[in-house]
């Protein structure tokens, strides 16, 4: 099934990176932290929809962080407040936000995005958010998680501001900690993260992403070893334990 | 209007059927009504649970995408206690689609499915022969009659075999299937492809190849359900690229006597009820009173 | 950049060549430089005039198109001629293609092209074997071992043999050729197809089935140049569904050392330079120097 | 080679019948009477271009005149004036207006749009123009053709005003005659007129149409039998003498 929505805004906010904010209440209204939704192209020679976290949402918009990468997204990037967009419901198992004293939210590149709304919510608690977010070279979102958080570091690729090298020799080097950790971002930036927390025995959500084909539990296209156990990243996840993730 | 179908003594309430793979009981039934379909075939099931392919799995292609998922699957025993359960409380068809590397795998999946709630048994027959060196059982007439008459011999449900496109006389294989005792054939599996990706230079799926679906493969579907309806005389299920009602009939004129909806549900989890509707209305259109009205339209 | 290529004995200035079939160099050069391209593969041409099939002879599909033009050609007497001669003002690789319905015509064919201004010849093995009952030349192992060996014992160019996809394993076919003396070979011809208007409740082309092809076929062309690549070692030219530059690396990536432009051409008789220049692009973006460069660079 | 044309106009004028003018002056500078461009669909499912013929045309403007029928021409009946469309240059050979004393102009559907340029045409020379339209029911461009020419007959399947029954019927009842016949339309139409013309031994132009890959001769998917040999309708025609067709 898929839901028109209305395109309140669609700009670019950095170099290729768009932000796109959806009107669709029928799909806002179940919206949970961590979920995404498959977004189609109008382009008839791509089938398949393209999945994109929620970055933020309300009672009735829905707002989107994408990267053009690829003719789907470039597609996208087009789009103006005067196009309609189809989207599916939201889908996929979020973050599961917990009840502790410090959060450590760690994100890389456009993994970001999705971890806003996390941020956003864990702030309605009365705790401490530390943010940490790594970019390739131009910032985004940086002023909005300052808003919320008690602290942010930012890391970047190439030495344009902040810290210069990889999310996680950041929170190394600062020795940044908390009760619990939630990430989004390249595959061997978790991987690294859930062994620095697993070494130091705290508990961290990760958001995996996988080429997928539905996006909603029918292929099984976008397996993941999860506790020994095949599971979906579009159903079951795509947020896991990065304990229990088996990383290859 | 009727729009129920015959497959040899089962009878199907509407030609419209899911395709093996594309489609999972209890997801799907999140987005619609199974008891409007005409029949539900479940993903491939093997004797021992299967791990399939390392991902990335999926591709997309020009109106097409490429599977490589590898028969993933949990095997026979979980498969009756949870999808089969679960599909039990559905008044549709219930057939199982089932993988193996042997005869003998095939076999007893079987037997253990001959006193389970399935209706009837879809052999998956793209599976590659470990005994015969890999070479698939669909692709070789043989091996593909000798499969399905050991299958046969012990069956207690009537038995599909679904047939790969990837030979060079598909009338072939179904003649030789017919003679084996097969009672319905379905085709097509999907074509065997790849995909390169000129930015990273390697193959997008980790397996290399896989199987190529989607309505880009639609005019060889039709023409070898066209090809196999004037070679053997047993009921066809046809699939391949179906994405709207106009496929189905299509597919029926060519010479099926259902239809399954495999990537179109991929992209959108209600397709099959659409495309049900959809040719609900194409057969309202012409005014056709049945299926076999509009099968016997087809002017040769 | 370098972006010339070798077929054996003869040079490309760059890898961009046309598909037989889809390219008439009278009426494409009104639209591009012919001096431009790599190659230019003229249609297919028998000893005698041949009518082809009736019309409608073209059915448009998602992503493709089926033809069945069944070969109509003025027959290489008149060819030598009038294309040939046209032709023979540009600076290009002029390569024939010849039909034949049994060996002695094809041989026939190659005989007078012999000593004509051809640089090379394309022997297209999809035709049916009258003398086998209509099977294909190019379905049939031994058939295409024999077609190409009797033609390279009385030809004076390098011979390319053209596959058919529409087989079991390629990769025997491929074989095949390259054990009979084959010089190059050429893949991918069109696959087997059928298009049905539900309409008119009738088949779209007049001969029932046809030949797909189009950006829709590409990944079965794709995994069969990556299959021949692996089987044989005399070079390959790629093509199936190319529509810009990138599907041109993704063929060399395959394994491809030239590449053809078929349906794109239909579309936009421009196709081939500007596809050429997009290939320029990709290869400028990754600062490859050459061909052999971009080729190497295949993550296997 | 896809030039871009401006829409000036898409309207529709008869129950699915749409005109639509394009601005594109470097197709539009080349335009003959008889000719058609190769209309690209954006629709990527779709490859082919779809052949429309040229109903009539100024320095930097081609008016066509469609049915829809299908996915392609639908798309076209959705453009507005804000959209652009993507033609080929004009193609094929047209018509070769004759110098004679009355020119008979035969239309059956559709194919009385690229009939409306000839008649143009035509009418500069100080000659008899007649021209007999036949439809289905509904009636277009009738009064068009009443400000050019000196009769105008009109025919429908259905009796909703005028003769019932076809043009070739109506020709042959009213005995309507001259020096030259010219034709476009469904096909047993147009072989029914050259049977009588060639009967009264009048010439006859007839616009052959035929299911098309490429439009511009390099496919031969659209061959027509001329004189026992085979032509293309795309390249070598449309137009042909009806005498010389080999009709079957
Ligand atoms: C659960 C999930 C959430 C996601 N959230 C976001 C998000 O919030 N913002 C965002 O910009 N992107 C997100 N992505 C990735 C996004 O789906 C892909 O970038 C997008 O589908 C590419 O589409 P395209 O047509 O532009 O690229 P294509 O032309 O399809 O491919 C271009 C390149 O993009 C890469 N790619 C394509 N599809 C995927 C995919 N599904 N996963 C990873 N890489 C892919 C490949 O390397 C490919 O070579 C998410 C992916 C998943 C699985
Ligand atoms: C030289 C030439 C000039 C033409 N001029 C006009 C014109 O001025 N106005 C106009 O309305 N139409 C004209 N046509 C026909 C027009 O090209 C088709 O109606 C159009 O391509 C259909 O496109 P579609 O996508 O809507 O239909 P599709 O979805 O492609 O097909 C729908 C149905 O239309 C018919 N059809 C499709 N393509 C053709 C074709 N090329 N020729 C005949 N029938 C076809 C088939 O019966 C098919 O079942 C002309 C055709 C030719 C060859
Ligand atoms: C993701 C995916 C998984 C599939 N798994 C199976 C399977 O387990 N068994 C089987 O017989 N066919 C399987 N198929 C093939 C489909 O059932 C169907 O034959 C093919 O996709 C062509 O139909 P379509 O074009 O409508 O998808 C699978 C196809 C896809 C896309
Ligand atoms: C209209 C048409 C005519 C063709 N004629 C020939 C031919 O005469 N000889 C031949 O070997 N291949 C012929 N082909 C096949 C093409 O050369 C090519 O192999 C095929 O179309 C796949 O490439 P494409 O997808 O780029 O079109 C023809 C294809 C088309 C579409
Ligand atoms: S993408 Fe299909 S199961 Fe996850
Ligand atoms: S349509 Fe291609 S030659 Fe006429």
């Amino acid at each position: 099934m898929k839901y028109n929505g209305n395109i309140l805004l669609n700009q670019e906010i950095a170099p290729n990176i768009f932000k796109m904010i959806i009107q669709c209440a029928p799909v806002a209204q179940n919206a949970k932290v961590g979920q995404f939704v498959n977004v189609y192209t109008k382009d008839k020679a791509l089938l398949l929809p393209r999945p994109i976290s929620l970055c933020q949402f309300t009672n009735d918009t829905i707002t989107l962080l994408y990267t053009v990468v690829g003719t789907g997204t470039k597609e996208f990037s087009t789009y103006t407040t005067a196009d309609t967009i189809k989207i599916s419901k939201t889908l996929g198992k979020g973050f599961a936000p917990q009840n502790v004293k410090t959060h450590v939210i760690v994100g890389g590149g456009i993994g970001i995005a999705p971890l806003l709304a996390l941020a956003e919510e864990l702030s309605a608690q009365n705790t401490n958010i530390i943010a940490v977010l790594g970019y390739k070279d131009h910032q985004y979102l940086v002023d909005e998680f300052k808003s919320i958080c008690n602290e942010v570091y930012v890391s970047t690729d190439k030495a344009t501001s902040g810290f210069t090298g990889n999310v996680v020799d950041l929170i190394k080097m600062k020795h940044i900690s908390g009760d619990y950790f939630y990430a989004c971002g390249p595959k061997p930036m978790l991987k690294a993260l859930s062994t620095h927390c697993t070494q130091k025995n705290i508990p961290v959500q990760v958001s995996m992403e996988e080429r997928m084909g539905c996006g909603y539990g029918a292929c099984v296209g976008c397996n993941c070893k999860v506790n020994n156990k095949n599971q979906k990243v579009c159903k079951d996840g795509p947020v896991f334990l990065g304990s229990e993730v088996n990383w290859q | 209007m009727d729009l129920s179908v015959k497959l040899g003594n089962i009878t199907l309430k509407n030609p419209i059927m899911t395709a093996s793979g594309t489609f999972s009981s209890k997801e799907n039934s999140e987005f619609i009504d199974i008891n409007q379909l005409g029949a539900v075939v479940t993903k491939g099931v093997s004797t021992a649970p299967w791990d399939g392919n390392p991902t990335p799995r999926i591709a997309e292609t020009y109106g097409g995408m490429i599977n490589a998922v590898g028969l993933q699957n949990d095997g026979v025993d979980t498969y009756i206690e949870n999808e089969l359960a679960f599909l039990n409380q559905f008044d549709t068809i219930k057939i199982a689609n089932i993988a193996g590397r042997t005869i003998d795998e095939y076999c007893e999946v079987v037997q253990k499915l001959n006193n389970s709630s399935v209706d009837m048994m879809e052999i998956n027959i793209s599976c590659p022969n470990v005994k015969c060196g890999g070479i698939g059982f669909g692709t070789d007439v043989a091996l593909a009659g000798e499969v399905t008459a050991q299958v046969k011999k012990i069956a207690k449900k009537p038995i599909i075999v679904k047939l790969t496109p990837n030979v060079t006389d598909i009338t072939e294989i179904a003649k030789a299937v017919e003679a084996a005792g097969a009672d319905v054939i379905s085709l097509i599996n999907t074509l065997l492809g790849m995909k390169i990706d000129v930015h990273k230079k390697k193959c997008v799926v980790a397996n290399r190849m896989g199987g190529l679906s989607g309505p880009a493969i639609k005019p060889v579907a039709i023409r070898m359900v066209y090809q196999v309806r004037r070679s053997v005389n047993i009921p066809i299920i046809g699939l391949g690229g179906i994405m709207n009602g106009e496929d189905v009939a299509e597919f029926i004129l060519a010479g099926a006597d259902a239809v399954a909806i495999g990537t179109a549900t991929l992209i959108d989890p209600t397709a099959p009820i659409k495309i049900k509707n959809e040719f609900s209305q194409y057969m309202d259109l012409y005014n056709f009173k049945n299926i076999s009205e509009l099968k016997s339209s087809f002017i040769n």
